[in-house]
Order: structure tokens, then C-alpha cells, then sequence
């Protein structure tokens, strides 16, 4: 293996030098508990709230409506259970979609054997909500909606703020899991009329194992993780202090350059796309063309299956992912792309390609060369594509 | 997450490939669950396997068992050659992750296919084999992407 | 402000220098998702595989009994909620004590309103559970008894091998949580019949934000976070790996100098609380003296209150904590003084010192000095002080 | 958490002690809650309040708003001292946070009890004056610790 070429920024990102070093001075020195009232710990207390009024300008929220969570996964997890527990006496009909991480799926599934009725929404081939499929779903006990940013595999944006208005002009709280999207794209909680939002910061540079939810005040909300009475009673744990000020870090650097991000990131993304749909063939582009974030690129390569192209991959340096059910250890492909459509053999074969602003010109060429080589030599060895190629020739 | 022995068969996989007329083939699997293994049988009049051939659809551990069983089967009688079970082939492998099992059985399956078809083929009965579940689904005529 | 002594070591610890080095790595190089399949991740992967080992190691567990968390918090709450839910066909009431964390108190109080009914254990005035008492409380309806292995106020150690032997008697699963205990005293699951065990990463010079929980083999549970497939399908998230590796190197150091560091705790803190008891009047040490954290002194001050105290020793540079109410904002003082009986003005005068292995004689006597100093000066301006000379004068 | 005027009122306390013939003295508060405020006001003939003094068993806000408060009514009128509120006193102390805004409630009361004493010693009504809530409750004789 030669150079590492790390596209797989969607499932983690490295965490930046310059946050390492915001965050070490935490480990050793400014140890302190915040909730401790000598003067040693106030100072770590100031910089939490400094870390969270940073977290709270990326999209445009109040201080004291940012909470500090575990990760994407227990946001997720708190928004839609606590919010079933604390409206209950309102309804307990959630509306979200087909594509949502499982983070949210799961808990769903959950809720419904607790007796919560879900409507999981369709969406189109290009992974979107249908806002009137949305409108039709609404009923008297409808509570909340919970649906994502940005879909971490195939990258395609929800017309959220359509979805925030049709919200409010129902009197429904609106979630939606920004875990892909936060500090990627810009997201403001009062124009886009969300109530809750789920983040982590391992998605953008920043360490693991710290999240965030944004409440917006007035929003009656549950504990989830109940005990000591951190986070204004609401999330109890001892605060990650390390990894609260490494997520800030992060989300200011991300803000800072936010927009020559977007701009570099799609210029790359479109580049893969193009030499891959114009140099192999039979092929699929998943995902919205344009309504997509800037880092994600999605193909399905018919005739092949997903886990034996990651570890040719693997064997050239190059780090992707696959929705393939054989790297996750279940028979069926991911959800997302099958309720984009796509048939299951098709689902199989499928790449996900998430870049950073490191990535190269010169590496996604690398990339895609060895991806041509590699497709091939599958397919020479792909008892569908035999059968393919005999069908074509008859 | 895979043994040395199953990269090296992924890597290299032996006996990738088409037989024209083969003794015997057998398709196992199922593109629904990513899986589908071909198998090829070159076996002369003493009922012995000369060449083995295979084309794999699937995962590392797939296309690894599919290798490593046409290793197995090749210059075996076909009584031997049903002794080659899932069980062989991982251990020939060095073992599997739990997940990728369900990949030795298919290899296994594929062998019993391919002998089924050579039975058919010279209207013999092998003992202890059974007619294989052909659980592969024709392609479907996708429009073209 | 002269030099830091930092006593709350009970509250959080500072994480030590090899342990930070151990992470570093994980931050901006080794920064894979573990759950990925590409060689580049792969070695994160055996590298959290050897951390569970470790961890499982310290108590005895097998790897696969390992569960990574967010931290203590979630431990607790998550072993009660689950088991609540995996068990409610067996039956529905719990058994605790009243000195457990708030953690584990205020899940119980959740749970006690969506029906399940738990019974709260009074201790003896050492803090002790009576395993009498215990005995009386199961019913045929007892699926769980959740009992501290050390209490975090007054380091009280309970009999938890005596109540993992009733609770196994019985077929009743046996949570304890050990955050204070894990790594600070032999804990062996199998010969204290544990089922379930919660700890946490930053009480023992590891990282906040990362805590496990024990799960025995055969204990039905079920997921609290739910989602990704991390953690065998129980606790979803991607991993917070330099947490983990964190945890794991502070878990191995702790371990190997166990024996010396519970022997230098001990003869400060009995150092001490025998200056304390012998120099200042009208003191009580709250919490068993024998059967005791070896880095914990509490103690209670007649006729002050403790967050007087605890300013006045910050501004000697003294980090400690104090039982009373107004550290918390609430009115009632520490429900654990409460529980082995202390009128509430007495209470509201405790000061937790927890020590470390750093700790030096030095330090311990000049605290001591210092407080007798304070003592001194907070009751000569207490009204409760002048009526009580008073009384004895007349 | 606190203030520099807080501190500095809580670190260098203004007025702490005890009076030998108070011409009213008052205590409020409650040992349970963890507050206790004692003042004595020593009044000339003309209802001015010539001294102040104070003891207090509670937190930094509990001593440093009784701090404040004896040097807020130093030197003013009866009826000038029953305008010395608890917003008066946070005001003067920079504000505080806010689980800790009890503690100035307490001082305003600690006033009106010590000026309720002196009205009662003296047998004169105040104006706008009402008696204090005593919640302060005997110390029980526990044993000894
Ligand atoms: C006994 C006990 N249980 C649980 C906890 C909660 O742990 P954490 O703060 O890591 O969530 C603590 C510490 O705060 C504790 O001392
Ligand atoms: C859309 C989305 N939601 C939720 C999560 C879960 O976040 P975490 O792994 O930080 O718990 C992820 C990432 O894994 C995600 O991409």
C-alpha cells in the first residue's frame, strides 16, 4: 500500500492539528469538572459556554439552546423519544422517512412496538421528500417530524425549510438529523423553522464521542440520560470537556472557510462524477445531482458486488464505503438506496466516495483509474456480467 | 477482518473463469443477497475431476471460498469431491468472520450443483446428492443506467 | 492563588500524560471507523479490541461482556431502563438504596412513573446497605437490585458480594455502579455474582466522555441507544476511539499500581481525617471507616455551611466539594447525608476531599491547616455558632 | 459564578459581629435550607441607623449580600432602610446568579426583622412594616459529634 487516500469522510473525519491542540490543554491542565465552584474548574465552565456559544452561531441558535450529547446517535435517540414522552397528551403519530439514518429508523422501530404510530415517508430516485406526500401524512396526533439534513449516503439535501414551514403551519415540531450537515452546508434554525436538530463532531474534523442537540426554547423536552443536573437538568453526565471545546474548534474552522469548502469539495466531486460516468459503463449516479452535498459521490457499478471493490480498494490506498450488505453483515442492501429504487443486485454494487477539502485533483484521478482496473476485473469474474454480455450478444 | 489465506485467495483467486463445455456447472445464490457463485466441472471417464472453474459474484469471503473449493475439488473423485464440505473450505481458509458462513455454504452448494448437472447431463445418480436449490433469479431486464 | 491542590478527584480526574499520549495517535492518524472493512481502519479496530480487553480484564469479564458508552451516566441509566424492558414479562419492580448517584436515583424516578416500582434500601448510619433489609425487600416480581459498589460522597464500600449472592439466590440480575470503584479496587465479577456494571473513563485519570458498561453473558438486554450495529447491535454510534484507548491505558496503569496506590491513599487520608477529628471541634466523618474509598474524606463542620467553605479554600488554591445545597442550587443538601441520618444543618457543613496518589503529606497538612483557619473564621461569624456558645456558657 | 463585588464582600466581609445591646436584632432564614441571617441595628434617637452588624451561617451570596446590606442601611432613616430591597442589595453587589437570588431576599427580611425588634422594644409602629416570618427553628440538642 502506497499513499493513504482517505474518502470515507462520512463515516469519520481525521480530527484537525489545530483542534488536537485546542483540546490538550484539557486533559492535563484545565481538568476541572465545570459544575465544580472553585476557581479552577470556573475557568473550564467559561470556556464550555464560549465552545457553546460557537456551536450555537453555526446555525443560528440561542446559547441556551444548545445541549451537549454523546453523538449523532444519542441526539437522535433523545429528540424522538423524549419528545413522544413529553407530547404525548397532544398525539403520538411521528412522521419521518425511508432514507433516515438508523439512528432514527431504529428508535422508530422502537417506538412503534411502544405502541407510537410512524409514517415512514417515500421519496423520489434522487432520494428526495415529497412535500405533498409530507402534507398527506399529517393527522391530528401528529407530534413531530424527524426528517435529515443531508442523507450520509448518497448525500442528497432535503428541502428542509419547506418541510421547517409546512411544520409550523401545523403546529408539529420539526427534527432533523444534521449530523452530515452541520458545519458542511449553511443551516439556520429560525429561517428553516426547526425545533430540534441533531449534530456530532466527528463529521466535521472534530473529535468522537460528542454531539449536540439544538432544543429551541419552549420546546417541552424529556431527559433522556437522567442524573446529575448538567445541561440545565436535561442531560446528565459528567461534560466531555475535551471533546465539547475540540467540536467548537472545529465548527469555527468549518464555518471560517464553509464557503471555499463548498466550492472546492463540489468542483472534485463533479470531477468523479463525470471521468467515472463517462469512462465506465453501466453505471449509476445515486443521489440528487445538485441538491447534494458537496463531499459525497455515489455510484452503483452493475454486475459487482460492493465489498470486493472496497478491498481492491483498500489494496491501492483508497479508504470508500459501501452500501453493500456484505459489509454490514445483513443480506439486504442498504435501505437507502433501495427506497431510491434501486433493485437489490444493483443495490449491491454500490461505492460511496466521500471527499474532504485534502482531497487532491491528482488523487481522485488515482481513484478513479484504479476503479476502472478494478470494476473490470470483477466483472471478468462476475457470473452476471457473463450472463449479461451473452444476452447482449444474441 | 479476513484470514491471510482468504486475502490471498481473493487477491489471486485461482481458476477464475468460463468453461467451454464443461462435464458439468452449477449457479448457486442469489443477486438479491449479493451473493452467486458459477461453478465449472471438467471431469473425465473415471468420474475425476481434472479442472475446476469458477466466477464469483459477491464478497471477499465468496469469491475466496469459490477459489479455494475449485483448489479443493480439483483431481478429487466425485465421491471425494462430495466430501468437500463449507466446513473444509473454511478450514482451508483459516476460518471465516461469523457473518461470511453463509459464503462457505454456497461454495459447498456449488459444487453439488455443478456434480447435479454432470448427473443430469450422463443420466447417473451420484449417491447422497440432492438436486440443488436454484434459488438464482434471471436477470431482470433493467432499463439501461 | 499559590499552588493547585486538587481534592475532587471523586468529581473527575486529570487525565495523565501517557494516557493522552496513547490517544494522540487516534485523533490525526489512526482516525478510521472501526466498524470500516479497509485495512486502514482494520488496525483500529484490533486496537479497540485489545482496549475491551484490557477493560474487561480489570474485572474479571470476558471481551465480549464489554460495552462502550458515553460515560457513567449512561451506564446507569441504561442498565435500568433495558432491563426494565427486556424483563417486564418476569416482573416489574427494582431494588436500589437511597445514597445510590443521581444517575441511578433520578432513572428510578422516571421509571417509578411509567409504572415500574422500586424500592429505595435505607443504610446504616456508615452508609452501609443492611442486607437484612435487603432480604425482605424481594418479591416474586424483582427483576433487578441495583446497588453501588462505592459511594462517591462519603466513599462508603458496600457489601456487594454478600448482595450478589442474595441477588443470584434469588435469580434476580445484580447492577452495581462501580464509576467510583472500577480501577480503584479489586472488583471481580464472577466471585461478587455481578451482572451488570457501570464505570467511567475519567474517574480514574482516563478521558471524560467514555464510560462501558458489563453485561454478564445470558442477560437479556436491550438496546437504549439505537441505531448503527456498533457494539454488537447494543449501543449504537461510531466509535469514540481515542476515548476507548484512553480508557484503556488509564484502566491498565490504575491496575498495575493498585495494591501501592490504595496503600498511600489510605495513610493520607487517615493522616487526614485523624488531624481533622484531633484539631477542630465539632466535626463528624461521615461514612464507614473502614470499609472505605482509600482516597475519600468527608467530613461534616457543625454550625457552617459548606460552600462558604469550599470559596474560601479555592482561594487557597484547595479544590474540594461540598454535600451542601447551595453547591447545587437545589434547597435540600446531599440525599446521602440525609440518608445515614444527619439533621440538615449538619449536612449542609460536609466537605468531600478525595485524594489522589499524587496527593503529598504536605499538601494534606497544609489543607488541614488551612481549614482549621476557615473553620474558624466561618463560625465566628455563624449565628448558629454565637446561640451555641451561648447555650453552653449559660 | 460570582462577581468581584461579591467576593470581595464575601472574602472581606463588612460589619460581622455581634452586638451587646442592640436596639433591635433579628434572624431569619432557616437552618434546614442552609441560610441563616442575623442583624443588629443600633438606632440614635432620631430613627437614624448608626450601626450595623451581622452573622451569617450560608453560602457566598448569603454573606456576602448580608455584607452589603449592613452597609447599605449605615447611616439612614428607618424609613430609608425599608427601601434597602433585595433588588437594592443585588444591584449594589453587581447582580447575582440565579439559584443564589434567595440569599438577597433573605438580607431584605434580616432588615425588616431587626427594625420589626426595634419597633416592638419601643413600642412604635412602622410604616409599611410587617412582622417577620421566623422560620428559623430552635437548634435541636443533638448529641455530640
Ligand atoms: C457513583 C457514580 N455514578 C455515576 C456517575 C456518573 O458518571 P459520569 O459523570 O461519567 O456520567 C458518577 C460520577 O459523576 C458517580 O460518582
Ligand atoms: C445522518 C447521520 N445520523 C446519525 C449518525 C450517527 O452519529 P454518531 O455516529 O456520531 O452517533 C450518523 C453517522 O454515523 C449520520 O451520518
Amino acid at each position: 500500500m502506497s499513499k493513504l487516500i482517505y474518502m470515507d469522510n462520512a463515516a469519520t473525519t481525521k480530527v484537525l492539528p489545530e483542534v488536537v491542540d485546542t483540546m490538550l490543554p484539557y486533559f492535563t491542565e484545565k481538568y476541572g469538572n465545570p459544575s465544580a465552584i472553585y476557581t479552577f474548574a470556573e475557568q473550564v465552565s467559561k470556556d464550555v459556554a464560549t465552545a457553546r456559544e460557537t456551536l450555537a452561531g453555526v446555525i443560528g441558535a440561542k446559547v441556551e439552546e444548545i445541549y451537549f450529547t454523546g453523538g449523532g446517535s444519542e441526539s437522535d435517540n433523545w429528540a424522538l423519544k423524549a419528545t413522544v414522552e413529553a407530547y404525548k397528551n397532544k398525539g403520538n403519530h411521528i412522521i419521518t422517512s425511508k432514507i433516515e439514518h438508523h439512528a432514527i429508523l431504529h428508535t422508530c422501530a422502537w417506538l412503534e412496538k411502544q405502541g407510537v404510530e410512524v409514517t415512514y415517508l417515500d421519496v423520489d430516485e434522487n432520494g428526495l421528500v415529497k412535500i405533498e406526500d409530507l402534507k398527506k401524512a399529517i393527522k391530528p396526533t401528529t407530534i413531530l417530524i424527524s426528517i435529515m439534513t443531508a442523507n450520509n449516503e448518497i448525500g442528497t439535501i432535503e428541502p428542509i425549510k419547506e418541510i421547517g414551514a409546512i411544520a409550523k403551519e401545523n403546529g408539529i415540531l420539526f427534527h432533523t438529523d444534521a449530523v452530515q450537515a452541520f458545519g458542511h452546508i449553511p443551516i439556520n434554525v429560525d429561517e428553516m423553522n426547526i425545533d430540534m436538530l441533531s449534530a456530532s463532531g466527528h463529521k466535521i474534523n472534530g473529535p468522537k464521542g460528542i454531539g449536540l442537540m439544538y432544543i429551541r426554547k419552549g420546546v417541552k423536552i424529556k431527559s433522556f440520560i437522567h442524573g446529575g443536573a448538567q445541561e440545565r437538568n436535561r442531560r446528565a453526565g459528567t461534560h466531555n470537556v475535551p471533546g465539547i471545546i475540540g467540536f467548537a474548534k472545529a465548527a469555527e474552522i468549518a464555518v471560517a472557510k464553509m464557503d471555499e469548502r463548498i466550492a472546492y469539495e463540489t468542483k472534485i466531486r463533479d470531477h468523479i462524477i463525470k471521468r467515472i460516468e463517462d469512462e465506465i459503463p453501466y453505471v449509476k449516479i445515486n443521489g440528487d445531482r445538485v441538491k447534494r452535498l458537496p463531499n459525497n459521490v455515489n455510484v452503483c457499478f452493475r454486475f459487482i458486488e460492493g465489498e470486493s471493490m472496497l478491498i481492491l480498494l483498500a489494496q491501492q490506498g483508497i479508504c470508500g464505503s459501501s452500501g453493500s450488505a456484505c459489509t454490514s453483515g445483513s443480506l439486504d442492501p442498504s435501505h437507502v438506496l433501495l427506497a431510491i429504487g434501486l433493485p437489490h443486485e444493483i443495490a449491491h454494487g454500490s461505492l460511496r466516495l466521500s471527499i474532504s477539502d485534502e482531497t487532491t485533483k491528482e488523487e481522485a484521478d488515482f481513484v478513479v483509474d484504479e476503479l476502472k482496473k478494478i470494476i473490470e476485473r470483477l466483472r471478468s469474474m462476475s457470473p452476471l456480467y457473463e450472463d449479461f454480455v451473452k444476452k447482449q450478444n444474441k | 477482518m479476513y484470514s491471510e489465506k482468504v486475502m490471498d485467495h481473493f487477491s489471486n483467486p485461482r481458476n477464475v473463469g468460463e468453461m467451454e463445455n464443461p462435464s458439468g456447472v452449477g449457479t448457486v445464490g442469489n443477486a438479491k443477497c449479493g451473493d452467486i457463485m458459477r461453478m465449472y466441472l471438467d471431469i473425465d471417464e473415471n468420474g475425476v475431476i481434472k479442472e475446476a472453474k469458477f466466477k464469483t459474484f459477491g464478497c471477499g469471503a465468496a469469491v475466496a471460498t469459490s477459489s479455494m473449493a475449485t483448489e479443493l475439488v480439483k483431481g478429487k473423485t466425485i465421491q471425494e469431491a462430495l466430501e468437500v464440505t463449507n466446513k473444509a473450505v473454511m478450514e482451508a481458509l483459516d476460518g471465516l468472520p461469523p457473518v461470511k458462513v453463509h459464503c462457505s455454504l454456497l461454495a459447498e452448494e456449488a459444487i453439488h450443483a455443478a456434480l447435479w448437472d454432470y448427473a443430469q447431463k450422463n443420466n447417473i445418480k451420484i449417491e447422497g446428492l440432492k438436486p440443488p436449490v436454484n434459488d438464482i433469479e434471471e436477470l431482470e431486464e433493467e432499463e439501461e443506467y
